[in-house]
């Protein structure tokens, strides 16, 4: 779902380029600071990616509109990554050695985040992964120059299991996607549900491109568990949800999901919604600031088809306007100083519109923030109000601890320097 | 011992008998014809003593050796050689290279990537004199494809004499050609019949009586006689059947 | 007993997911075995049949006036039956186009029908893309086939039993046309001999049309059906592609019952190693598929094709 | 001597040296023209693959739609030797070939004695197979996530050592390679074994009844082809310091075939350079022009297919042969693969 002015072109020379040179109160404009947008425009997380980038583009917009960053007007570039690894080597690669990009943002899938973070560490380019969940994001695929901005499998496990056991019972089947990101999630949700006492009657493995679950769904009923916790992801989710909708299987087992993407739920019968699942934003969040987060939202993309905000939007808004701030309190554009910068950030809870103050963990780069869990909201009759919010959990309770022994970061000397 | 042998082939396809108790002999240095009506299993006859297709029963052997249920290819190595009723060249190459791949100097060497065929004097001379024979000297770069029909035929012709055979088959080779085609198609064998010993698949019959030194005739999937052109005019089946009224 | 009774649900469900199979090779059977060409954009003409449904089925009414108000006061089951209807015929006509433009490779390497198919399939799944935006949608079904039943203690979906039904009523159509029509008896004798056909005074290049349009709203009746199992996506139709391939290769190129049976073979075999090997069972059919192909070298009931020159 | 009618074959050609000196001065142009070096570094490497490739699509008419394994197979190779075994380029390039050629020479065991739409389907169920082995074997492969930190490292040759970290002396290495697999391609096209691909091709019935052993070319180039196929994988995982199982997936198969079909292999020996290069130059440039470059991208193939299937090399040999029959009337026409080089 791209929007129409945005598919024009994606060079989009963002609106204030005037205002910006007159406040940075010189003659001659200053050289524009460019950002690459990885974000994928292709294939399997095309929908997201697109959501995704309306997050980082109005963050920049906001910044331009103040006139820029550092008095430097604020360009984009996109190039689509296609939710391909390869071709996220070769657009990172374009990105710093042609594009001549200052810093790059954007990933959905894990695979193009680490293609992209791999290629950004040899430059010392500093890269933003801004919804990927995957713990090794944070674990030992992390970098120096990488900083993870969504929660990770093992934090929302943390958040949903202990609860779970106690409300429904210790009957637990690991349904899980048959690939790294669904052995590691699955494999986080196994210690804790084991640690707090239920008991693991069978782990289904389905292989990643699966499109049918009707034996997957028998079988589950043959075994007959209590609480079922599923590791699904991507176009293997959205078909589990369809068939478990359309049995009616969503009530008649206690279903933990995994985080529950907004744009891959946005206009879905509320009966595909099944289960308790993660969450790290809601637009119906009861807290100052998010009225006026989702008016700025719709003022700026008035044609967009997802009418709200969710989660893919907040975390590549944040996580681009986290970095421009960071680059405004360095004073440079220095890569070494901006992540200093980034490893000691720390956003109080009122201004991230989330229940806890928010904070960088300087030893795994990944962003430790409030995790929420959510239902179906069967009860609405406002089409966009999907969610339910269960629990708010506080990044210390739901850290992930295991990424602290997994992830060891370049050090600085390792990173080369940029000033762009 | 004739040079060429098949006994009793049977020959089924699914519950269909093509061939039935076919013994045929082909002499060293004489020209044999097999004829019969369209659908008598001539063709198939043919298939299977060039070993496209292997019988259901039955032996073929050359100088000899048995070589039934062999390989296009090995029976080919042994120095049968066979032309195609449909043509079967290589289309886009042109008309020497048609030839140059088909010599034994290439064959020998098709697993050698330092040789360069077209680089072989060998070769080409031999490639060369076998295109004089048959009368296409003076066309070695024309693509096989843009050649008129006759000529196809006579390339077709070459290609199987590339391989220096023993014996040579040719499937139905006045197929297509007009009556000029095939008077200089006659003269043409009736010159290699010096130097080859062929066997003709045809049902020509003009064609082949003035060619044959011995014919047999098929019909139903079996033998019906052999002998000699002047034998067969004589023949009963031959009389009465409408293939008679053209002899 | 015990045994029995654990695996009856698996094979039920297996045989319904091959009547599944079988319904979304039809379309590529008819297409493969007439022109003898492989059509890879019929994945794509099954996502874009089901976008079109679904644009017939739950319209955006703004701006239709008061024809929108009284079309969306139809039942949903008549304006799903609309879909399954329309929709069908409206990928007929994308298919025609697509056949004007293949007239051009007719006479040459098979490859080249192949690939303009492979550049239709990006040009169209693009195109929806541009349309209808990259999210996930949803195409509704009428209230009497969705919903669960029980029985002997399972769960089973409605919809997946309403959806093999209907690829059992298509099964009987497409059998129907081609052994009791004049046309279907063309269409066979196209399959074996197009000079035949030539010879029986058909007009090649009509039947030709014919059959990529035939096709190609077959192609998209498997997506109105399967869409709703499988949700709705851009590139749904790549993973419809390979199956259909597999299901025409595995039962022989040419052969309608050959589709059938091994469309049926497939889902038995999935569906059971679903069950009780699930992580394999998206590779049970390439094993299949590869053990039957090596013994059997033009599939279970296939006949001489042209495509193997 | 008959010269005038088939010349022996020069082991260097003109177009040979065109393209050596284009691709050459690369790094010195490269930027200027808005290209940039690692691009150049992916063109070369994929030059390589599409040119091994062609040996089996073009020259031998054998449709693999599932060639990208032979690749993929070739990166994993590359990455495992220098991650578990020894951190030495020339082992890892040297492990990555014979990886290619084995695991294409087992394929083609099951592949040899078929022919047209039964051997393509065979290559894409092999292709599929090798990709669920990419994605389920994670203990090795690393799954979806692919051989991560497979640093470039410093070819070693005895004396002195280049280090491969940056994209120019990367670039320098990769175009080495090529010069080696054009020269020997080349050479190979134009020996009694060329020939027999080529004949196979037009006629397989024929070549074996001329005597050539079908099965074993077919087992040869099919092998020959995943080698090469593996060589640039090898390369690939040097250049993005990783391998990907999406390279062995189906839509990078298809890419193959259709930069090659592009370029016009079925007609020249140039084509698949040719296509590899249009390839990649317009993606990229399409790419970061709209998003919706797929569509631009189907348009333009179907275009070609309509309009002129021979490809690009198509229409640059209807070019030349205008250019000729204007200098000189009635100028032989010799078969094009042989033509095309020249």
């Amino acid at each position: 779902m791209v929007s129409k002015n945005f598919t024009k072109t994606t060079r989009v020379l963002a609106a204030g380029m005037a205002f910006a040179a007159i406040t940075a109160g010189s003659a001659v404009a200053a050289e524009p600071l460019i950002i690459g947008l990885t974000s994928d425009a292709s294939g399997q997380y095309a929908n997201s990616g697109a959501s995704d980038r309306r997050g980082m583009q109005m963050a920049i917009a906001e910044f331009n509109a103040k006139g820029g960053v550092l008095g430097r007007e604020i360009k984009i570039v996109h190039i689509d990554t296609e939710t391909t690894p390869a071709t996220g080597s070769r657009v990172a690669e374009r990105m710093i050695s042609r594009e001549n990009v200052g810093f790059m943002i954007g990933a959905v899938s894990s695979g193009v985040a680490n293609a992209i973070s791999q290629v950004a560490q040899k430059y010392g380019v500093v890269y933003l992964n801004t919804n990927s969940s995957s713990p090794t994001e944070s674990g030992k695929n992390c970098h120096r120059v990488k900083f993870v901005w969504d929660g990770n499998g093992k934090n929302f496990a943390q958040a949903a299991v202990k609860n779970a056991i106690s409300s429904y019972g210790k009957d637990w089947l690991l349904l899980t996607n048959d690939y790294v990101w669904g052995h590691n999630t699955s494999k986080a949700t196994r210690q804790l549900a084991v640690s707090h006492g239920a008991k693991i009657i069978d782990e289904i493995m389905v292989p990643q491109g699966t499109r049918d679950f009707s034996a997957t769904l028998l079988k589950v009923q043959q075994k007959n568990p209590k609480v079922i916790a599923a590791a699904v992801g991507g176009d293997d989710l959205k078909a589990l949800r369809q068939q478990v909708g359309q049995l009616d299987m969503g009530a008649k087992y206690a279903w933990i999901n995994n985080q529950q993407d907004w744009p891959d739920v946005y206009g879905l019968p509320m009966k595909n919604l099944f289960g308790v699942f993660g969450t790290t934003w809601y637009y119906k969040l009861d807290l100052p600031g998010v009225d006026d987060f989702v008016k700025r939202y719709q003022a700026m993309y008035p044609d967009t088809k997802i009418r709200v905000p969710g989660n893919v939007f907040y975390n590549g808004y944040w996580a681009t306007r986290s970095l421009l701030e960071a680059i405004e309190t360095a004073g440079t554009t220095n890569n070494h100083a901006v992540i200093k910068q980034l490893e000691k950030l720390r956003i109080p809870a009122a201004t991230r519109m989330q229940h806890d103050d928010a904070y960088m963990d300087a030893k795994t780069h990944q962003m430790q923030q409030t995790v929420y869990l959510a239902t179906a909201n069967t009860g609405s009759n406002d089409k966009d109000d999907m969610f339910r919010i269960l629990s708010n959990s506080s990044p210390e309770k739901v850290a992930d601890m295991a990424a602290q022994s997994t992830c060891n970061l370049e050090s600085f000397a390792d990173t080369p320097v940029v000033t762009r | 011992m004739a040079l060429f042998e098949a006994t009793h082939l049977h020959k089924r396809f699914g519950d269909q008998v093509v061939l039935e108790d076919v013994t045929l002999s082909f002499e060293k240095g004489q020209l044999s014809g097999i004829m019969g009506p369209n659908g008598a299993g001539k063709s198939t006859c043919f298939n299977v003593l060039t070993g496209h297709y292997k019988p259901n029963s039955g032996t073929v052997t050359f100088e000899g050796r048995d070589i039934t249920g062999l390989s296009p290819r090995l029976i080919a190595g042994m120095g049968i050689a066979r032309s195609f009723q449909i043509m079967n060249l290589f289309d886009e190459f042109s008309v020497l290279e048609n030839i140059l791949v088909a010599v034994p100097q290439s064959i020998k060497r098709s697993f050698n990537p330092f040789h360069d065929i077209c680089g072989n004097s060998e070769a080409i001379d031999k490639a060369e004199s076998i295109l004089a024979r048959v009368g296409l000297k003076g066309k070695e770069n024309l693509i096989a494809s843009s050649l008129p029909y006759g000529e196809r035929r006579a390339l077709e012709i070459a290609v199987a004499l590339a391989s220096d055979p023993k014996l040579l088959f040719l499937d139905e080779p006045t197929q297509g050609l007009g009556a000029d085609g095939t008077a200089l198609l006659a003269d043409l064998i009736s010159e290699l019949k010096r130097d080859y010993s062929i066997v003709i698949i045809e049902h020509n019959m003009d064609f082949l009586f003035s060619l044959a030194d011995t014919i047999s005739v098929i019909h139903w999937g079996q033998v019906i006689t052999t002998g000699s052109p002047d034998e067969l005019r004589e023949n009963e089946w031959v009389k009465a059947s409408s293939l008679g009224e053209v002899a | 007993m015990d045994i029995i009774l654990n695996l009856l649900p698996h094979i039920i469900n297996g045989l319904a997911l091959g009547l599944l199979f079988a319904l979304i090779a039809l379309g590529f059977m008819l297409i493969v075995g007439v022109m003898e060409l492989i059509n890879l954009a019929h994945g794509s003409l099954f996502a874009l049949g089901a976008y079109i449904a679904m644009t017939l089925i739950d319209p955006n009414i703004a701006g239709w006036g008061s024809f929108g108000v009284w079309y969306m006061e139809l039942s949903l089951t008549l304006r799903y039956v609309i879909g399954l209807a329309l929709a069908p015929a409206f990928v007929a006509i994308v298919g025609m186009g697509l056949e004007i433009c293949m007239r051009r490779t007719y006479g040459k390497k098979a490859e080249y029908g192949l690939l303009l198919t492979f550049g239709a399939a990006l040009v169209i799944e693009e195109s929806i893309r541009i349309i209808w935006g990259s999210s996930e949608q949803f195409l509704p079904v009428p209230e009497m086939v969705s919903g669960a039943f029980i029985a002997g203690g399972m769960i089973y979906s409605n919809y997946r039993f309403f959806a093999a039904g209907f690829g059992i009523f298509m099964i009987a159509l497409v059998w129907l046309f081609l052994e009791k029509t004049p046309y279907g008896s063309i269409i066979k004798a196209g399959a074996h001999d197009s000079e035949m056909v030539r010879a029986l005074g058909v007009n090649l290049t009509v039947l030709r049309l014919m059959v990529f349009g035939l096709g190609a709203s077959l192609s998209a009746v498997a997506g109105v059906i399967l869409t709703p199992i499988w949700g709705l996506r851009p590139h749904v139709g790549v993973d419809v592609v390979i199956p259909a391939f597999l299901i025409i290769v595995l039962g022989g190129i040419g052969s309608f019952w050959g589709a059938v049976v091994a469309g049926i073979l497939v889902g038995l075999v999935v569906g059971i190693f679903g069950a009780y090997a699930s992580e394999w069972s998206l590779m049970s059919m390439y094993i299949l598929l590869i053990i039957v192909i090596t013994f059997r070298t033009r599939g279970l009931f296939g006949k001489k094709s042209a495509l193997e020159n | 001597m008959n010269n005038a009618l088939a010349k022996p074959t020069p082991i260097i050609t003109k177009p040979m040296i065109a393209l050596f000196v284009m691709l050459g001065t690369f790094p010195l142009w490269g930027e200027a023209v808005g290209l940039y070096h690692y691009l150049g570094v992916e063109i070369v490497i994929w030059i390589i693959y599409a040119l091994g490739f062609n040996l089996l699509l073009g020259y031998t008419g054998l449709p693999s739609f599932g060639h990208g394994a032979y690749f993929g197979v070739g990166a994993y190779a590359y990455g495992l030797v220098q991650l578990g075994l020894i951190e030495s380029v020339w082992a890892g390039v040297l492990v990555a070939v014979i990886a290619g050629a084995v695991a294409a020479g087992i394929v083609a065991c099951f592949l040899s004695h078929r022919r047209g739409i039964y051997y393509a389907l065979m290559t894409i169920a092999f292709g599929q197979v090798f990709w669920f082995i990419a994605m389920k074997w994670h203990t090795v492969t690393g799954g979806e996530d692919g051989l991560l930190n497979i640093y470039r490292g410093t070819l070693s040759f005895g004396v002195f050592d280049v280090s491969l970290r940056d994209n120019v002396p990367l670039f320098y290495f990769v175009f080495a390679v090529l010069i080696i697999v054009v020269i020997c391609l080349w050479r190979l096209v134009h020996s009694p074994f060329g020939k027999a691909l080529q004949a196979i091709r037009m006629n397989e019935m024929r070549a074996g009844f001329v005597g050539y052993n079908v099965w074993l070319i077919k087992w040869t180039v099919f092998m020959l082809s995943g080698a090469i196929a593996g060589l640039a994988g090898g390369l690939f995982a040097i250049t993005q310091e990783s391998a990907y199982p999406d390279v062995m997936g189906l839509h990078a198969s298809g890419y193959i075939v259709m930069l090659t079909l592009i370029g016009g292999g079925f007609v020249s020996f140039w084509g698949p350079v040719i296509g590899a290069i249009v390839f990649f130059v317009a993606r990229d440039l399409l790419g970061s022009i709209t998003e919706t470059w797929l569509l631009w991208y189907g348009l333009m193939f179907m275009a070609v297919i309509l309009f002129k299937p021979e490809g690009i090399a198509g229409i640059w040999q209807d070019l030349s042969k205008k250019l000729s029959r204007n200098q000189k009337q009635n100028a032989p026409v010799v078969s094009q693969h042989v033509k095309a080089g020249e």
